[in-house]
C-alpha cells in the first residue's frame, strides 16, 4: 500500500518536472525560465517530503530545507540580475 | 709519480690553471700570458716525463679511475706512441702559441678570457688524446668544440665571428653526436666503453668486424672525425673559423684541434681498417676533400683563407693515407700519414704565425694589397719561406719527406687494388701535390715578393717583437731539423706512434735520398705541373670567382646558409601550424587521444565490448528523471543566450541532485543543490560585465565533426563504465566494508559519508579546502592583475 | 538590550525548529547563539528603536486571527487558480492594478504584500517608492476598483491589526 | 535596489539561515551536513544579504576580512590534524570523547568535528572573499 | 626526536599547507612573512633530504594518515617519491628566494606566499601519496595554485596581463578535461577492483591477471592515465598549453613549472604503470615511445622559430620531456635510470635557465631576443649561467645534460630501439642550434639599438636573484662531472620501479585499527 | 490506539495526495497559462500549498519528532519566501520589459514604471 | 550491476558536455565543463559497488550494517588481501566511499569553476570578446 502510494506520488511529481523543463527550454522569456526552475525546486522539495514520509527519516527534510532556502537565494539573485544587470 | 699520474696531471693542470687565471690576472696584470706559457710548458714536461717508457720500451701507459662506473664510464688513460705524439704537438705548440700571444694580443683585449679558453682547450685536447674510454674521449672531444667555439667568437660583437663560431659548433658538435652514437653502438657490441679493452684484445676487434652494425658504426664515428677535421662536406666551417685571433687559428684550426679527427681515425684504425668500407669511406673522403680544397684555395685573397683551405687539403692527405688499407696490409699509409701529421703541425702553425705577424704589422691580410715585405721583414720572410716550401714539398724540408711517403703509399694502394686505380690514385695524389705547390708559392710570392700596393699600406712595416718572432723561428728550425735528420722524428716520434696505431712494433727508414724512385719522379712531375699552374694562378682564381658568381648553388656553404637562415622561418611556419592558438584544436587533439586509448585495448583485447548481462530494471520515475536530465543538458547546450543556458544548467543541477536522492546520497544532494546555486551566482557575477556579442553560427562541417567527437566520447565512456560497473571482480571486495563496519565503532559518527570525509579520508578534505583557498587567492590575483591602471 | 532578548527568544525558537528537536536545552543554545549571530547585522534590525513587550503580547491573538484568515484565503486561492488551470480553454482578463495602502511599516507592507500574493487571483508585483501603492497583478482585472476595495476591507484590516 | 518586501523577508532569513548553517555544521557527523554544507549555507545567506541590501551597504556595517576567515579555517583544520602528533599518534589520527556538558547533556566530542569547523570557515571565507572581490570589481 | 623522524613524509605536505594559512595572517608583516617562509622552505628542503637518506638506508617508509592503513590514505616514501620531493623542495626553495626580489611587492605580500606554499604542498603531496584519488586532489591543488601563480604580478610587468589570462585559460581548460579523465579512470578502477590504495590495486590487479579474470577495460583505464599524466607532462598531443603558460608565468614560477611540475606527469606514469598496471606495459610502451618522439620533434622544431626567450625555453621543455618519456617508453632498468637522470638534470638546468631568463628580462625590459644583444658585457653572470644551461640542455659535456643524454641513448641502443634513438639524436642537433642561437642573440653581437629599444637597466641583479641561479648552475656542473651518485640513486629507483614488491609489502603489511 | 493510527494514516495520506495533486496542477498551469505573471500565480500559490500540504502530511503521520518539526520549518519557510520570490520575479520581468499577455485589460504598473 | 539506462544517461551527458566545450563562446565552454563535471560525478556515484542499500547513515546507536565477516588484516604471506568477503555478502547501505569521493570532486569543481569564470570575466575585459577564436594572441 505504502509503496504504491510512494510510487504513484513520486512518479507524478517527476512528471510534474516535465513542464518545468519545458518552460526552461521554451521560455519564451527569461523570467519564465526562472519561474520554471523555482517551480522545479518546489517539486523537488515535495519529492523530498514524500521520501521523508515514506522512509520516516529526517535526512531528506534537511535537504528540503536547504533547497527551500537556497532556491529563494537563487531566485532573488537572478531577479535582481535581470532587473539591474548586477548581482551585488 | 708513475706515468699514469703524470698524464692525469697533464690533463687537469690546464683546467685548474684556467680556473686560476682570474686570480693570477690580479697579480700579473697584462703579463698573464706568461702564466699560460708556464702552464703549457708544465704540461709538455709532464707528458715528457711519461714519454721515455712509451718511446723507448714500447710500453703503453694504461690506468683507470672509476668515474661513472654504473654507466660504464671510467676515467681511463691510454697513452701509446700516437697519443704521446699528439700530446707533444698540443702542449709544444701550445707553449709557442701562448708565447707568441704575448706579443700578438693587444693589452686592451680581455686577456683573462683569452688565456682561459686557450688553457681549457689545451687541457681538453690533451685529455682527448689520452682517453682510453670512448665516452671520456667524446667528452673531451666536445670540450674542444666548445672552446673552439668560444675562441672563434672571441670578438663577440663581430657578426662574422658569431657566424663562424656557431657554424663550427653546429658542425663539429653534431658530428660529435653521430660519433657518440657510434661509440654507444660499439659499446653495446663490446659490452664496455673501454677502448683499451678493444685495442688489447684482437678477439673483440674480430667481433666488431663481423657485427651487422659494423658499417653503421664506422660511418657514425667517421662523421664525427670528418666534421672535426673539416673533411668532406663539413669542411665549410674551417674557413669561417679564421675569424678567431690568429694564434688561435694556428693552434686550434691548423696544428691541433682539427687533428683530432685525424687522431680519431688513427685511433680506430686497428678496429675498422682492413675493410673495403674503411678505404672507400676514409680515403674516398680524403681524396675528394684534398682535391676540392686544394683547388678552392686559389680563390682566396686572405692569407688566412688560403691557409685554411690548405689546412683542409693537408688534413685530407692524412685522411687519405690513413684510409689506404687492404686485408693483408691494413696500414699502408699509416706511417706516411703520421709523419705528415707531425710535419703539417710544424709548418702550418709556423705559416699561421707568420700570417699573424704580417697582419699585425701591415694591418691587412689581403694578399692583393700585400707584397714586397721581404725587404722590411727579412727574418719573417725567411721563416715563411722555410714553412711555405716545406708545405710545397721542397727538399730538404720535412714536408718533402712525408709527401714522398704519400706518393709511395698511393702507388702501393693503387697497385693493390689494380685496374684503373693503379694509375688513378697516384694521379690524384700528384694533383693534390700540384695544388699545394701552387698555393704555397702564391703565399710567399703574394706577401713577400713583388711590390705592394702603396696606397693600401702607406706606412713602413717592420719586424715584429721577439715574442712573436721566436715561436715561428723555432718551428722553422724544427722543419729543417726534421727534414735533414729524419731519423730523429721517425725514431722518437713516428715509430712509436705507428706502433700504437698498428698495434705492432714498426720500423721506418726515412731518408732524404733513396735513389730515383717512382715517387721521386712524381715529385718532379708535381713541381713542373705546379709551376705551370702557378703561371695560371690568377686566371684560375678569376674563373673560380666567376663560376661562383654564376652558380651560387654549387656550394655547400650555400646550402648551409640556406638551411640555417631559413631554419627560423621554417620552424616558425611549422610551429604556427601546430601551435595555432586555437584551444578548440588542442581540446580535440586531447579528446581524440583519449578515444584512441580506449579504442586500442577494445580492439586488441576485448572479446565482447559490452557485457552480455545488462540490467534494464529501473523504476519509471527514475527513467523519466534520466530523460529530463538529458533534456536539460541538451537545452543548456542549445540555448544560445547565456542566461537561459545558465538557467538550464541549474535545472540540470537540481535534476542531478534529485538523482542523488534516488541514489540514496542525501549529503551529495545537499552539496549539489548548494553548489548549483552558488555556481549560478558566480556565473551571474562573471557575465555581469560580459555582454553577449554574437551568436555562434555553426557550419555543417564543424557541427558534424563536433557531434561525431561528442558521440565517440560518449560511446567510449559508456563502454568503459558499463564494463566497470559489472561489480568488483571476485574474490575481492570494496574498502567500503571497512568504513561501514567501523564508522561508528572507531570514528564515532553515524553519517558514514561524513566520517569518511572528515576522518577516514580527512586528508583528502584538507586538500579540498586548500583548493577552496586557492580559488579565492587566485581570484584575488585575477582581479588585481590589470595591465595598466 | 531589550531587542537582544526579544531576538534571543525568537532565535531560540528558530534554532529548535531548524534543529528539529524542540526542547529547553535547544532553545537555550539558540537563545545564546542568537545575539552573537544578530550582532554584526544589528543596523538592519532597528536596534535604536524602542519596543514594548506588552504590545507584542497584545497582538498575539490578532496575529492568530490573521493567520487563520490567511489560511482560508490560501485555500480559496488555490481552488480558484486550479479551476482556471483545469478549464479546457483558459479565458481570463488579467492585468496589473495599483492598490493604495494605508500600512506604513516595513513589516506591515511585507505582510500585506505577501498576503495579497497568497490570496485569490492576486500577486504583488511591486511597491511604489513612497510605500503608498502596491502594484498587484490580478488574474481577473476586469474590476480594478472592486479589487482595491476588497483588499482594503478584507485583508488590510487584519494586517493593520496584527502588525501596527 | 530591491524592494522593502524582499528586505524584510531577508532580515528574517539572515539569523535563521545562519543558525541553520551552524546546526548543519554540528549535525554533520551523524546526519547529512557537515562543514562544507554548513559553510555554503552561511555563504548563501550572506550572498543574499549582499544581493538584497547591496554589497556597498552591507559593507558599511559588516565587512570582515574574509581572507582571515579562510586562513583561520585552514589553520584550524591543519592544526587539528597536527594535534594528534602531540599525543604520539600519526597526523590526522582522530579521537572520540564523550563528555557531559551542562547545557548539552551527554555529547560526543570528535576531533574530526574541530576539523569540520575548519572546513566551515574555509568555505565561508573563500567563497565570500571571491564574492566580495568580484562584487567590488563589478561596481 | 625519534618519533618526529617518522613523521617526515606528512610534514612535507602538511607544513606548507599550514604555512600558507599562516601567510594569510602575516600579511601585515611582510618581513616576518618573507623570512618565515624562507626558513620553513629551507627546513623543508633539509627534511626532504633527510627523508631520502632515511629511505635509502632504511627502506620504504609508509605513513598512514589517521592510522587507517590502506583504508585511509597512506603516504609512501620510496626512493622515487622521496627523490622527487628532494628535487621539488630544492627548486622551490631557490625559486622562493628568487621570488622575494622578483615578484611585485603587493602581490608577493598578499597572495604569492600562500599560493606558493600550496604549490609546494601540491607537489610533495602528489609525489608522496599512495592513494590514487588523493593524487587527484593534489593534482587539483597543483592546478589551481599554478594558475594563481601564473597570473601573479612581477616587477616591471614585461608580460602583458592579457597574455597571462589567455595562457591560464588554456591551461586550465585542458587540465580540467584531464581531471575529468582522471576521475573517470579512478572511479572505474574502484568499481572493478574495490580499492583506491595503489599498492592494494597493484596486488589485486596482478592477482586478477594471474587468475585470468582481469577484464579488458582495465587496460583501457590504464591507458587513460596517459591522458592524465601526459597532460601534466605536456607530451604530444597535450603539450599545447605549455608554450603559452611557461613563458607568461613570472620567472620563478616558470622555473617551478618547467623544472618540477611537468615532471609530475612523468612521475605519475612511472608510479601508475610500473606499480599498478605492470600488465599493461606492453600496450603502454609503444604508445609512449611514439608520443615521445613526436613530442621531441615538435618541441625541438618549434623552439628554433622563437624570438621570445622564455617561449623558446618552454618549447625546449616540450622537447626535453619527450626525451624523458622516451626513456620511460623503452622501459628497461637502464632506460628508466636514464629517464630519471634526465628528469633531474632537466629540472635543474631548466629551472636555472628560467630564473636566468628572469634576470635577462629584467635587464633588457623585453622578452624578445631580437631586441637584446651584447649583454655579455652588462650581465656577465646571466651570460655564464645561460651558457651552462644551454650546454646542459644541448647535452654538451661537462654539464649534467650530457650524462643524461648519453645514458638515455645508450639505454635506447642497448634495448635496440635504433630508430627512436636515431630520431632523438637527430633532434638533439636542433637543441644545440636553438640554445646557442638564443645565447648568441642575447649575449653576443653589438649592443642593441638604444634609440629604438632603450638602455639596458642599470640595476645590478640582487643577491637573492643571483644566488639561486649560481647554486643551480653549480649543480648542473656537478651533475656533469660527478654524476655517479645521481646515477646510482636513479638506478636504485629504477630497480624499485621494475620490482614493486618491496613497495607493496611496505604498504600492505600493516596492522589496521 | 489502532483507530488513532488509522485516522492519522488516512489524514496524512490524504494530505500527501492532495499536496502532490496541487503541485502537479501548478506545473500544468506553468504550461497552460499565457504569460509570466499568470504562470507565477500557478506556481507560487498552488506550488506553495502543495508543498505545505505534503509537509503537513508528514506532521500528521509522524508527529512532532525532529522530522515533523523540520517539516513545519520547511513549510513555513516556503510560505514566507515564495510570495517574495514571486514578487521579485514579477517585478524583474516587468522592468525587464516582459509585457502582459494580449488578454490583459489593464497595466497601471507599466504607466507608473515608465514615468 | 549498474543500471544500463543510468550508464547511458551519464554517457550522453558526457557527449553533450563534450559538444559544449567545443563551442566558440567561452561561457558556453565553461557551461560544458559544468555538464561534464555533473556527468563525472554521476559516474563516480554509479561506480558504487553495493546494490539496493539504504542511505549510508547509521540509525540507532548499534553496530552499523550486518556482520560481514570481513578480515581486516592484510597478510600477503598467506595471500589474504583484506577485505575478502565472500561474494554476495549483503550490506545494508549503498557504497559510502563513492559519495565521499564525489563530495570532494564537487567542491573542487566548484572552486575551479569559480576561478575559471572570473578568469573568463577578466579575459573579456582584456580582449573585448568571449570568442575563443579571438583568444589567439599566443600562438606559433
Ligand atoms: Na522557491
Ligand atoms: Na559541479
Amino acid at each position: 500500500m505504502n509503496s504504491l502510494i510512494f510510487d504513484i506520488s513520486i512518479t507524478f511529481m517527476v512528471i510534474a518536472i516535465i513542464p518545468c523543463i519545458y518552460r526552461v527550454i521554451k521560455g519564451p522569456t527569461i523570467p519564465d525560465r526562472v519561474i520554471a526552475v523555482d517551480a522545479m525546486t518546489t517539486v523537488i522539495v515535495v519529492i523530498l517530503g514524500i521520501y521523508s514520509y515514506m522512509q520516516e527519516s529526517a535526512f531528506f527534510m534537511d535537504v528540503a530545507l536547504v533547497l527551500a532556502i537556497i532556491s529563494f537565494v537563487g531566485t532573488v539573485t537572478i531577479s535582481k540580475y535581470l532587473d539591474e544587470g548586477a548581482v551585488f | 709519480m708513475d706515468s699514469f699520474n703524470v698524464i692525469t696531471a697533464a690533463i687537469f693542470l690546464p683546467f685548474i690553471f684556467a680556473g686560476l687565471v682570474p686570480v693570477m690576472e690580479k697579480l700579473l696584470k697584462q703579463r698573464i700570458g706568461w702564466f699560460a706559457v708556464a702552464t703549457a710548458l708544465a704540461c709538455f714536461i709532464l707528458i715528457g716525463m711519461a714519454a721515455p717508457g712509451v718511446i723507448e720500451e714500447g710500453h703503453i701507459v694504461q690506468g683507470t679511475i672509476p668515474w661513472i662506473p654504473s654507466a660504464g664510464v671510467d676515467f681511463t688513460i691510454y697513452a701509446d706512441g700516437l697519443a704521446m705524439m699528439i700530446g707533444f704537438i698540443v702542449s709544444g705548440i701550445g707553449v709557442l702559441i701562448m708565447f707568441y700571444s704575448n706579443g700578438y694580443m693587444s693589452k686592451t683585449e680581455d686577456l683573462k678570457r683569452y688565456y682561459q679558453y686557450l688553457l681549457l682547450f689545451m687541457g681538453s685536447m690533451i685529455g682527448m688524446v689520452f682517453s682510453g674510454n670512448t665516452i671520456q674521449l667524446f667528452i673531451f672531444w666536445e670540450l674542444t668544440s666548445i672552446t673552439s667555439f668560444m675562441l672563434i667568437g672571441y670578438w663577440r660583437h663581430k657578426p662574422e665571428s658569431i657566424y663562424g663560431a656557431i657554424k663550427s659548433l653546429l658542425l663539429t658538435a653534431s658530428g660529435g653526436l653521430a660519433m657518440l652514437a657510434g661509440f654507444l653502438l660499439l659499446g653495446n657490441i663490446t659490452g664496455s666503453f673501454d677502448l683499451t679493452a678493444i685495442l688489447n684484445d684482437p678477439q673483440v676487434i674480430n667481433t666488431i668486424k663481423e657485427h651487422e652494425l659494423f658499417l653503421i658504426i664506422l660511418i657514425l664515428i667517421f662523421i664525427g672525425a670528418a666534421a672535426k677535421s673539416a673533411q668532406g662536406p663539413f669542411y665549410i666551417w674551417l674557413p669561417n673559423a679564421m675569424e678567431a685571433p690568429t694564434p688561435v687559428s694556428a693552434f686550434l684550426h691548423s696544428a691541433t684541434m682539427v687533428k683530432a679527427g685525424i687522431y680519431l681515425v688513427a685511433r680506430i684504425h686497428p678496429i675498422f681498417s682492413g675493410t673495403e668500407a674503411w678505404f672507400i669511406l676514409v680515403s674516398g673522403t680524403g681524396i675528394i676533400t684534398m682535391l676540392v680544397a686544394g683547388f678552392l684555395a686559389f680563390r682566396q685573397t686572405d692569407i688566412k683563407g688560403i691557409l685554411a683551405y690548405s689546412t683542409i687539403s693537408q688534413l685530407a692527405y692524412m685522411m687519405t693515407m690513413y684510409g689506404y688499407t687492404t686485408h693483408h696490409e691494413p696500414g699502408i699509409g699509416v706511417a706516411a700519414a703520421t709523419f705528415h701529421l707531425l710535419n703539417h703541425a710544424t709548418f702550418k702553425a709556423c705559416l699561421f704565425l707568420v700570417a699573424g705577424i704580417v697582419a699585425h704589422e701591415a694591418a691587412t691580410r689581403d694578399i692583393r694589397k700585400l707584397g714586397g715585405l721581404r725587404r722590411e721583414m727579412p727574418i719573417t720572410f725567411i721563416i715563411a719561406c722555410i714553412a711555405g716550401l716545406a708545405m710545397a714539398g721542397i727538399p730538404p724540408l720535412n714536408g718533402f719527406l712525408s709527401k714522398e711517403m704519400f706518393y709511395e703509399s698511393s702507388i702501393e694502394m693503387g697497385a693493390s687494388i689494380g685496374g684503373i686505380f693503379t694509375f688513378l690514385i697516384p694521379a690524384f695524389a700528384v694533383l693534390g701535390g700540384v695544388f699545394t705547390f701552387a698555393y704555397s708559392i702564391k703565399l710567399i710570392d703574394g706577401i713577400f715578393l713583388g711590390e705592394r700596393d702603396k696606397e693600401a699600406i702607406p706606412h713602413h712595416i717592420h719586424e715584429p717583437p721577439m715574442t712573436m718572432l721566436i715561436p715561428p723561428a723555432f718551428l722553422a728550425f724544427l722543419i729543417i731539423l726534421f727534414g735533414v735528420i729524419p731519423s730523429l722524428p721517425t725514431h722518437y716520434i713516428i715509430e712509436p706512434a705507428v706502433s700504437g696505431i698498428l698495434l705492432e712494433t714498426a720500423h721506418l727508414h726515412v731518408k732524404l735520398w733513396h735513389g730515383v724512385t717512382t715517387s721521386l719522379i712524381m715529385t718532379i712531375v708535381t713541381f713542373i705541373l705546379g709551376i705551370l699552374i702557378y703561371t695560371k694562378y690568377d686566371r684560375i682564381a678569376a674563373w673560380q670567382d666567376n663560376f661562383n658568381m654564376k652558380n651560387p648553388r654549387i656550394s655547400i656553404n650555400y646550402y648551409y646558409d640556406r638551411t640555417v637562415d631559413s631554419a627560423k622561418g621554417n620552424a616558425f611556419r611549422f610551429s604556427s601550424k601546430s601551435q595555432t592558438g586555437s584551444i578548440k584544436l588542442y581540446m580535440i587533439a586531447m579528446l581524440l587521444l583519449m578515444i584512441a586509448l580506449i579504442a586500442i585495448p577494445a580492439a586488441i583485447l576485448a572479446t565482447n565490448i559490452v557485457p552480455s548481462q545488462l540490467n534494464f530494471d529501473i523504476p519509471p520515475y527514475e527513467a523519466i528523471l534520466l530523460v529530463l536530465l538529458i533534456v536539460a543538458a541538451l537545452s543548456a547546450a542549445i540555448l544560445p543566450k547565456y542566461l537561459p543556458a545558465i538557467i538550464a544548467l541549474s535545472a540540470l543541477g537540481y535534476g542531478v541532485s534529485l538523482l542523488y536522492i534516488y541514489l540514496k546520497a542525501p549529503d551529495l544532494a545537499l552539496t549539489q543543490i548548494l553548489v548549483e546555486t552558488l555556481s549560478t551566482i558566480i556565473f551571474l557575477l562573471a557575465i555581469t560585465k560580459i555582454p553577449q556579442k554574437y551568436k555562434e553560427k555553426i557550419s555543417l562541417s564543424v557541427f558534424t565533426r563536433d557531434i561525431l567527437i561528442a558521440i565517440t566520447v560518449a560511446a567510449s565512456v559508456f563502454v568503459v563504465l558499463i564494463n566497470a560497473t559489472q561489480g568488483i571482480v571476485d574474490p575481492f571486495a570494496s574498502l567500503s566494508h571497512y568504513f561501514i563496519d567501523n564508522s561508528l565503532l572507531l570514528a564515532g559518527g553515524h553519517n558514514i559519508v561524513n566520517v569518511i570525509i572528515v576522518d577516514f579520508r580527512g586528508y583528502d578534505t584538507l586538500g579540498e579546502i586548500s583548493v577552496m583557498c586557492l580559488a579565492a587567492l587566485g581570484v584575488y590575483n585575477l582581479i588585481h592583475s590589470r595591465s595598466e591602471e | 538590550m531589550k531587542r537582544y532578548i526579544l531576538y534571543s527568544i525568537f532565535l531560540g525558537l528558530i534554532w529548535c525548529f531548524v534543529h528539529g528537536t524542540v526542547n529547553f536545552n535547544n532553545f537555550l543554545i539558540g537563545a545564546l547563539l542568537g545575539p552573537i549571530v544578530i550582532r554584526p547585522f544589528r543596523s538592519l534590525y532597528g536596534f535604536e528603536n524602542k519596543i514594548s513587550y506588552m504590545n507584542i503580547v497584545r497582538k498575539i491573538p490578532k496575529l492568530i486571527r490573521f493567520f487563520y484568515v490567511l489560511f482560508i484565503e490560501i485555500i480559496k486561492a488555490n481552488v480558484m487558480v486550479a479551476k482556471i488551470i483545469l478549464q479546457p480553454k483558459i479565458d481570463i482578463k488579467p492585468g496589473i492594478i495599483a492598490v493604495p495602502i494605508r500600512t506604513k511599516t516595513d513589516v506591515g507592507i511585507t505582510a500585506i504584500a505577501n498576503t495579497i500574493t497568497l490570496t485569490p487571483g492576486t500577486l504583488t508585483i511591486d511597491v511604489s517608492d513612497n510605500k503608498e501603492v502596491l502594484y498587484v497583478h490580478a488574474i481577473d482585472a476586469s474590476d480594478p476598483q472592486g479589487l482595491c476595495d476588497s483588499i482594503r476591507d478584507d485583508l488590510e484590516k487584519y494586517v493593520l491589526e496584527a502588525f501596527e | 535596489m530591491t524592494t522593502i518586501i524582499t528586505k524584510t523577508i531577508t532580515k528574517i532569513c539572515i539569523p535563521l539561515v545562519i543558525l541553520f548553517s551552524i546546526s548543519l555544521l554540528l549535525a554533520g557527523h551523524n546526519n547529512p551536513g557537515g562543514g562544507f554544507i554548513g559553510g555554503v549555507m552561511f555563504v548563501s545567506v550572506i550572498a543574499l544579504a549582499y544581493v538584497v541590501f547591496g554589497l556597498r551597504h552591507i559593507k558599511t556595517f559588516f565587512n570582515p576580512d574574509w581572507a582571515k576567515w579562510f586562513g583561520f579555517g585552514l589553520t584550524l583544520a591543519s592544526l587539528t590534524a597536527f594535534s594528534a602528533m602531540m599525543f604520539g599518534h600519526n597526523f590526522f589520527r582522530s579521537a572520540v570523547e564523550f563528555v557531559h556538558l551542562p547545557l548539552f547533556g551527554e555529547i560526543e566530542l570528535v576531533s574530526a568535528g574541530l576539523f569540520d569547523i575548519g572546513v566551515y570557515f574555509v568555505v565561508i571565507g573563500s567563497l565570500l572573499f571571491i564574492f566580495k572581490n568580484v562584487g567590488d570589481d563589478n561596481e | 626526536m625519534n618519533i618526529s623522524m617518522t613523521h617526515l613524509p606528512i610534514l612535507l605536505v602538511a607544513v606548507p599547507i599550514l604555512m600558507s594559512a599562516l601567510m594569510i595572517f602575516l600579511r601585515s608583516n611582510p618581513n616576518v612573512q618573507k623570512w618565515l617562509n624562507v626558513s620553513v622552505s629551507f627546513a623543508m628542503m633539509l627534511i626532504s633530504i633527510i627523508l631520502l637518506l632515511q629511505v635509502w638506508n632504511g627502506g620504504i617508509q609508509v605513513y598512514e594518515v589517521g592510522e587507517w592503513g590502506k583504508y585511509g590514505i597512506v603516504l609512501v616514501a620510496d626512493l622515487l617519491s622521496s627523490g622527487m620531493v628532494v628535487l621539488s623542495s630544492l627548486v622551490s626553495f631557490l625559486a622562493l628566494l628568487y621570488s622575494l626580489d622578483y615578484i611585485e611587492g603587493r602581490s608577493l605580500n598578499l597572495t604569492y606566499h600562500p599560493l606558493f606554499n600550496l604549490l609546494v604542498a601540491g607537489l610533495n603531496g602528489t609525489f608522496l601519496t599512495g592513494d590514487i584519488f588523493n593524487m587527484f586532489v593534489f593534482f587539483e591543488i597543483l592546478l589551481l595554485s599554478s594558475c594563481g601563480l601564473v597570473i601573479a604580478n612581477e616587477k616591471g610587468g614585461v608580460t602583458k596581463s592579457s597574455d597571462k589570462m589567455e595562457a591560464t585559460f588554456k591551461y586550465l581548460i585542458l587540465n580540467m578535461i584531464g581531471s575529468i579523465v582522471m576521475l573517470i579512470a579512478v572511479a572505474s578502477l574502484y568499481a572493478t577492483v574495490g580499492t583506491l590504495n595503489m599498492a592494494d590495486l597493484s596486488v589485486k590487479i596482478s592477482a586478477m591477471t594471474a587468475a585470468g579474470t582481469l577484464p579488458w577495460h582495465i587496460y583501457a583505464i590504464a591507458l587513460l592515465f596517459i591522458v592524465v599524466f601526459g597532460n601534466k607532462a605536456a607530451i604530444f598531443p597535450m603539450h599545447y598549453w605549455l608554450p603559452d603558460v611557461h613563458p607568461t608565468a613570472p620567472s620563478p614560477i616558470s622555473a617551478m613549472l618547467s623544472g618540477v611540475m611537468i615532471k609530475v606527469g612523468a612521475y605519475g606514469i612511472l608510479r601508475i604503470f610500473f606499480l599498478i598496471f605492470r600488465d599493461a606495459l606492453f600496450l603502454l610502451q609503444p604508445i609512449i615511445i611514439l608520443l615521445a618522439l613526436v613530442t621531441i620533434i615538435i618541441g625541438a622544431v618549434s623552439a628554433v622559430g622563437q624570438n621570445d626567450v622564455k617561449r623558446l625555453l618552454a618549447y625546449s621543455s616540450v622537447s626535453q620531456i619527450g626525451y624523458i618519456f622516451l626513456g620511460i617508453g623503452i622501459g628497461s632498468v637502464y632506460a628508466l635510470t636514464a629517464a630519471l637522470v634526465y628528469m633531474v638534470n632537466h629540472a635543474i638546468a631548466k629551472s636555472m635557465l628560467f630564473l636566468t631568463s628572469g634576470g635577462i628580462i629584467h635587464h633588457a625590459g623585453t622578452r624578445d631576443m631580437r631586441h637584446m644583444g651584447g649583454m655579455n658585457k652588462t650581465t656577465p653572470i646571466m651570460s655564464v649561467a645561460f651558457l651552462i644551461g644551454a650546454m646542459s640542455i644541448s647535452g654538451l659535456p661537462p654539464m649534467g645534460g650530457f650524462v643524461a643524454k648519453f645514458i638515455l641513448f645508450d639505454a635506447g641502443l642497448r634495448a635496440e630501439y635504433y630508430i627512436p634513438v636515431a630520431i632523438a639524436l637527430f633532434f638533439a642537433v636542433f637543441t644545440l642550434f636553438y640554445m646557442f642561437r638564443a645565447w648568441l642573440l642575447m649575449f653576443w653581437g653589438e649592443t642593441r639599438d638604444v634609440e629604438e629599444y632603450g638602455e639596458y637597466s642599470s640595476h645590478k641583479p640582487s643577491l637573492m636573484i643571483v644566488l639561486p641561479i649560481v647554486s643551480l648552475a653549480a649543480l648542473v656542473f656537478i651533475f656533469g662531472v660527478y654524476a655517479e651518485p645521481l646515477i646510482v640513486l636513479a638506478q636504485a629507483i629504477a630497480e624499485q620501479l621494475i620490482d614493486p614488491q618491496p613497495y607493496i609489502d611496505a604498504v600492505m603489511t600493516r596492522v589496521v585499527r | 490506539m489502532i483507530e488513532i493510527e488509522l485516522i492519522q494514516d488516512v489524514i496524512s495520506t490524504f494530505l500527501l495526495l492532495v499536496g502532490a495533486f496541487f503541485v502537479f496542477l501548478g506545473m500544468v498551469g506553468l504550461i497552460r497559462l499565457p504569460d509570466v505573471y499568470n504562470r507565477l500565480h500557478a506556481t507560487t500559490k498552488i506550488g506553495t500549498l502543495g508543498a505545505f500540504g505534503v509537509m503537513l502530511s508528514i506532521v500528521a503521520k509522524l508527529g512532532l519528532e525532529p522530522i515533523g518539526v523540520k517539516a513545519i520549518t520547511v513549510g513555513l519557510f516556503i510560505l514566507l519566501t515564495a510570495p517574495v520570490a514571486a514578487h521579485m520575479i514579477g517585478r524583474a520581468a516587468h522592468r525587464h520589459g516582459v509585457g502582459l499577455c494580449k488578454e490583459s485589460v489593464i497595466d497601471e504598473y507599466g504607466k507608473e514604471y515608465k514615468k | 550491476m549498474n543500471n544500463f539506462l543510468l550508464t547511458l544517461t551519464i554517457s550522453i551527458l558526457f557527449g553533450i558536455g563534450t559538444f559544449l566545450i567545443l563551442r566558440r563562446d567561452m561561457i558556453k565552454v565553461i557551461i560544458g565543463l559544468s555538464v561534464l563535471s555533473h556527468a563525472v560525478n554521476l559516474l563516480i556515484v554509479s561506480a558504487g559497488v553495493f546494490e539496493n542499500g539504504k542511505v549510508p547513515i547509521i540509525t540507532g546507536s548499534g553496530h552499523g550494517g550486518e556482520v560481514t565477516g570481513t578480515i581486516y588484516n592484510d597478510n600477503l604471506v598467506e595471500g589474504i588481501l583484506a577485505p575478502i568477503v565472500s561474494a554476495g555478502t549483503h550490506v545494508e547501505f549503498v557504497d559510502p566511499l563513492v559519495q565521499a569521493l564525489v563530495l570532494t570532486a564537487i567542491v573542487i569543481s566548484l572552486a575551479t569553476t569559480a576561478f575559471i569564470l572570473i578568469l573568463a570575466y577578466r579575459i573579456y575585459e582584456e580582449y573585448g570578446t568571449t570568442d575563443i577564436r579571438e583568444l589567439r594572441r599566443l600562438w606559433g
